[in-house]
């Protein structure tokens, strides 16, 4: 199980490995300035160097995500389920939905702060602004896509809407409500960053700026690196999720797997 | 006992640099608490970000601009300066040394990468026009992110640039520039930055401000007498900073917080009025404002 | 009073644009303990009567009645079995079983132990944890089977539940339906396409013909119970078999 | 048939209505300062004031977007089917994207300018990176989703891979890609605004930038009122065409929807 | 030369993490033009052995040749109707019928028009727009079947293709497959549950017993063509399905 996860992992690291080859020879060979794009080798020595100060940044970007992440979670469910309940709804909702998605952070920023201070919570509220969004849609999508058959059978057994939903709905959906998750989790560190910029005093966007003021071009790529990171480790995480929860799912793929002349 | 001790906040500008220098040092050694204050600096999304809280009253203070100030103001944003961070504009064009710009009549046909304010055009025209240039033949690019790497890197010929900051990069990185001061030219000088209150916030808690700025008073002073020291100091709170460019930059700064004024933060009536009625000329503000209630020096110690 | 009735039912689709009747003026009706039995071609409509019995859908025109009640809604009172087996994927096999119980707001751990104890019966031991996929055509049907008996309702509706299966597995589930309809005293509403099946099981018999999808004949079955696999030969037996085969032709033609 | 797109928009319409006015009623009761947040009713007259001059710049950035969006599209779509191609290409491309969303617009804006320039290029490339990752991961998702059995049936008659890809995989994944492109597509304006803050002359993202430094809050929300405008327009095309394409999902989707008793 | 040869295949799958063998080396073949039956209880392996034949899946164990060639693929060389009818949904009725010229690159007009012609036949006509949920279960049945005869292919597999069906319809579609099998000399493997059916259409007629899935018996039908429905009160007839009958039973004992 666990050797075939590694064995998994391989072309991903041998690709990225390769991307990182090419960029260190560009460099090298071009002669880039190490302010506009440092190579990997001189990152990885600023990354190095700035471990230490950058660690309690790290851990305040990672609460603010997580926290972020479980608040859109919630809510793009919610919304989901909310957006799925009557076509009327649907349509009064859809829209506003959009609308969240079209206000720039830095644009709405001010009243972040004048509202919510300058704690966690603006940037919790931030991550979730930018986060949920696609789980809604997925969810949303996802739930009527349910089968039209499975639906009339349980109906046929006196099921409530809210049994349909729980039974029926809501497992036919998970597919789709992963991608949503996959697709929002993505989203969830970069989020994090852009809520640390409305006012912060720590944080991975705090570290970002400061650095950029600075000229210190390797460490702000060390900091998206380091967002690249931590980005991928929870997409990662969600994929494991994923494949737990969808063992049906997957299992039947599988069939199709290696039924395929790959 | 730190428990009685009055929070306040004050929003920065932008992030740490130099500028900031004297509020880190009365920070670090105890100043604002030996006034009863538990101080807090933040970081704002934008210095427009920073004027909007210190108006609405629950950001206490802020770093900002005078001409910031006098736009807010003329738009009904009740901000108040309380004291001047450094005493003359080190605000410069800057143009690579190579470029052959030299003068502000250069300044034509060439691409200018701007921050947006609406002051860029009008201090562009000004300066221009004493040079005999048009400045309706300089592009201009709004850049919202970053000036300084794409005058560097050669996308733009000419930058609005701090000396204090980006002018003793420059130095640093070996990249020879070509500088138009604004601090001496025709263009009326004005203070930037500058420490801001709001209006509410100095009616309810004027207190507060008088001892807040007693602090910072001594902050810069310390400064202003041990470059070296503040630049660690500042390095403290902004480890990510480039330790090397902070205290060349401090160096160069340190002699100019006070400058020629008779102490630290002074700001003259004189210099509100020039560029309030400057402004007002360039039609970046329909009439000048009043700037006894833009300004005021009451609070400095 | 009938437990089932059907009154005058018409129904339509929309196909390609026209208005296409896929029942017209239907009645039919099923008593207490009755076992109904629906023939007809394909097509005809038999699938669509049994969605508006079960409440699926509703008539464009006429009543349908369950329990003498016109007005009340039908879902959920009638344990049913589509044409398609509608297992859900993923579920495991007794999970899927247990499906109505579950709806039901019924025990599901009796529900569970239930189910268990007949799957040897309908030859499904071993495959309690098997996805849908991965049984064969006739298992799933049988399943599906399994899972609408017990809903433990009183009137079963049963789409064909043994068109996937052979000849002996088919006799089998058979005389389990016949113990359970008549141990339990169910009403039972059973459509198929094997007329001789039609015959041994029911008390009644309704005929139908396609486009529209109307009901041509109803034949009451007067041979005694238990009925067994020996009647096939038998006179009686074969005069209503061919009544039946006589009237499909006819309506075909 | 228009009629009832009609009678679709209402409940949107209505909410959105009492929305503003709550906003209306909020800002006059509780005496918001207008450079905080203004009401709506200044910003419908700031938008009537700005109008001459805001044309260009909502053209300008129209212009960026449908660019940009037809490369995410793309992008997006070549993406999702090369990661279905295989699962080692999956293995190795789905961190590289995960990646490409982990870095900040701001962090590499430099390099866009001194690759890109400050043309129209730079902004369609930050478009593109903004809308093709949730269009990604939907294709390849929707793409995998494909039942097993029709693929296996296709098979049997001799179908190539292109083949199956063409006739199975793809039509049954169209649910998947339409949910993909309607997240990004709200993404769409956005980006393009961002892309305007790398370095720009005209466009909603200078004409707010230049807004926010003037204090012109009005001005602010004036420009972000037409980006939500922009974004619902486009993404209520996306839903139009996405209705027109998948006919058939609707049709069986109806019958349940009469079904059910909503 | 046999067109099929399964020589002693066998094929596990996983069940419940235990392996469990679907066939059990099997053995089997058809001959050119021959018309060869499968029956069996339900789950004994019929499908599998399809799929196995048809290329979907490869033996664990023993081999398989199509045309005396053991190597060579066999996907898209015989005709396969599957046991689900595998409809794509999003095509109308017409498409999905042309599917397989359309994969083969022959034609597709000329397979549409012909496909159209055969619609009455198939009692699909004026369904030509429908989607595949607004077909009944037997007219799903129908199209899968003429859409495996459209591709016309020399060796053709069918899953129960008629199981869905009613008698008369059954009888239409069984004649038009024996003229089809005629005329154009294809081989035909065909899976049924009823034995009378299979005595009627085979020349040949494999009985398997389940699990693990072998084949217990071998049974060649001698009966003159064409065969009627005359023959099915028959002597010799009745001979013939009693031994398949009784070989089922025992196997299943
Ligand atoms: N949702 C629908 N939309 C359009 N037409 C439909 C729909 N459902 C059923 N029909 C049509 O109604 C007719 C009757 O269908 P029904 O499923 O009731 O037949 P049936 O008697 O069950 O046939 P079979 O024995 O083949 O299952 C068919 O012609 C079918 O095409
Ligand atoms: N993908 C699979 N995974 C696990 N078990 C399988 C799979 N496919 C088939 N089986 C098992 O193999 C056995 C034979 O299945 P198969 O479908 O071949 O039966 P069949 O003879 O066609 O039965 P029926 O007449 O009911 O269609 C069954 O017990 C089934 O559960
Ligand atoms: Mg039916
Ligand atoms: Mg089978």
């Amino acid at each position: 199980m666990i050797r075939r996860r590694l064995r998994q992992l391989w072309p991903s690291v041998a690709l990225c490995t390769a991307l990182l080859c090419g960029w260190q020879a560009a460099v090298n060979l071009l002669g880039v300035q190490d302010w506009l794009l440092p190579s990997p080798v001189q990152i990885a020595r600023a990354g190095w160097q700035a471990a230490p100060i950058l660690c309690p940044h790290i851990w305040e970007t990672t609460r603010e995500t997580l926290a972020g992440f479980a608040l859109a979670l919630f809510v793009g469910l919610g919304l989901g389920m909310l957006v799925d309940y009557s076509s009327t709804v649907r349509a009064a909702v859809y829209p506003l939905l959009v609308l969240s998605q079209t206000v720039p952070v830095i644009a709405i920023a001010p009243l972040l702060v004048i509202w919510f201070g300058y704690g966690i919570l603006p940037k919790v509220i931030v991550v979730a602004l930018v986060c949920f969004f696609p789980i809604v849609i997925n969810t949303a999508d996802g739930l009527q896509s349910t089968d039209a058959e499975q639906i009339a059978l349980l109906r046929t057994m006196g099921a409530t809407r809210s049994q349909i939903f729980r039974k029926v709905r809501l497992p036919g959906a998970l597919p789709a409500f992963f991608t949503g998750i996959k697709v929002g989790i993505t989203y969830s560190v970069v989020g994090a960053i852009m809520g640390e910029w409305v006012g912060a005093s720590s944080g991975l966007g705090v570290f970002m700026l400061r650095a950029t003021n600075s000229f210190r071009t390797d460490w702000v790529f060390v900091s998206i690196a380091v967002t690249a990171m931590l980005s991928l480790m929870l997409f990662g995480a969600v994929t494991l999720l994923e494949r737990a929860a969808l063992r049906w799912y997957w299992s039947s793929r599988r069939t199709e797997e290696w039924e395929e002349i790959r | 006992a730190p428990s009685t001790l009055e929070p306040a906040v004050l929003s920065l500008d932008w992030v740490p640099n130099t500028n900031h220098t004297g509020l880190y040092v009365a920070l670090e050694k105890g100043w604002y608490a030996e006034e009863g204050i538990d101080l807090q600096i933040q970081i704002p999304s934008d210095p427009s970000a920073a004027l909007k809280q210190v108006a609405a009253g629950n950001t206490e203070f802020g770093v900002s601009f005078q001409e910031e100030v006098t736009l807010a103001r003329s738009t009904g944003i009740p901000v108040v300066s309380i004291a001047a961070l450094v005493q003359h504009n080190t605000s410069a064009f800057a143009a690579l040394a190579s470029s052959g710009i030299e003068r502000p009549r250069d300044f034509q046909g060439h691409t200018y990468a701007s921050y947006s304010l609406p002051i860029e055009p009008a201090i562009m025209s000004s300066l221009m026009a004493c040079d005999g240039g048009d400045s309706a033949l300089v592009d201009f690019i709004d850049v919202g992110f970053d000036a300084f790497p794409a005058l560097v890197g050669g996308n733009v010929d000419l930058a609005w640039i701090f000396l204090g900051w980006d002018g003793v990069q420059a130095q640093l990185k070996g990249i020879d520039l070509a500088v138009v001061p604004l601090y001496g030219s025709c263009v009326p000088d004005y203070y930037t930055p500058v420490l801001i209150a709001g209006e509410t916030t100095l009616a309810d808690k004027g207190d507060l401000a008088r001892r807040v700025l007693s602090a910072t008073a001594r902050g810069y002073e310390y400064a202003i007498g041990h470059p070296d020291e503040a630049a660690d100091i500042l390095l403290k709170y902004s480890p990510e900073s480039d330790p090397e460019l902070v205290r060349a930059s401090q160096a160069y700064l340190s002699p100019r917080y006070q400058d020629d004024a008779a102490s630290w933060g002074v700001q003259e009536r004189g210099v509100w009025e020039g560029l309030s009625e400057w402004m007002a000329d360039q039609g970046l503000i329909e009439r000048p404002i009043a700037v006894d209630e833009a300004f005021t020096n009451e609070y400095l110690p | 009073m009938p437990i089932i009735r059907v009154e005058q039912v018409s129904k339509a689709f929309q196909v390609d644009g026209r208005v296409f009747y896929a029942l017209d003026r239907v009645s039919m009706e099923a008593r207490q303990r009755e076992f109904v039995s629906i023939v007809g071609p394909s097509g005809c409509g038999k699938s669509t009567l049994l969605n508006l019995v079960a409440g699926l859908l509703d008539p464009d025109d006429g009543e349908i009645a369950l329990q003498g009640d016109r007005s009340a809604p039908r879902l959920g009172r009638v344990g049913y079995m589509p044409q398609r087996d509608g297992l859900l994927p993923w579920r495991r096999l007794l999970d899927n079983l247990t499906l109505g119980p579950e709806i039901m707001g019924r025990d599901v751990a009796i529900a569970r132990e239930r189910a268990r104890s007949l799957l040897p019966l309908f030859g499904l031991e071993g495959f309690e944890r098997s996805y849908a996929h991965e049984l064969s055509g006739g298992m799933r049907q049988r399943a599906a089977l399994l899972r609408t008996l017990l809903c433990e309702q009183e009137v079963v509706l049963l789409d064909e539940p043994l068109g996937a299966l052979d000849a002996l597995t088919r006799r089998t589930m058979r005389d389990w339906l016949l113990d359970i309809w008549e141990r339990f005293e169910r009403t039972m509403v059973f459509v198929t396409h094997d007329v001789d099946e039609a015959v041994l099981l029911s008390d009644r018999i309704y005929v139908m013909s396609p486009r529209p999808g109307r009901i041509v004949s109803e034949i009451t079955v007067d041979l005694s119970r238990p009925r067994g696999e020996g009647l096939l030969g038998q006179p009686s037996f074969i005069s209503y078999r061919d009544e039946i085969l006589n009237t499909l032709r006819e309506s075909s033609a």
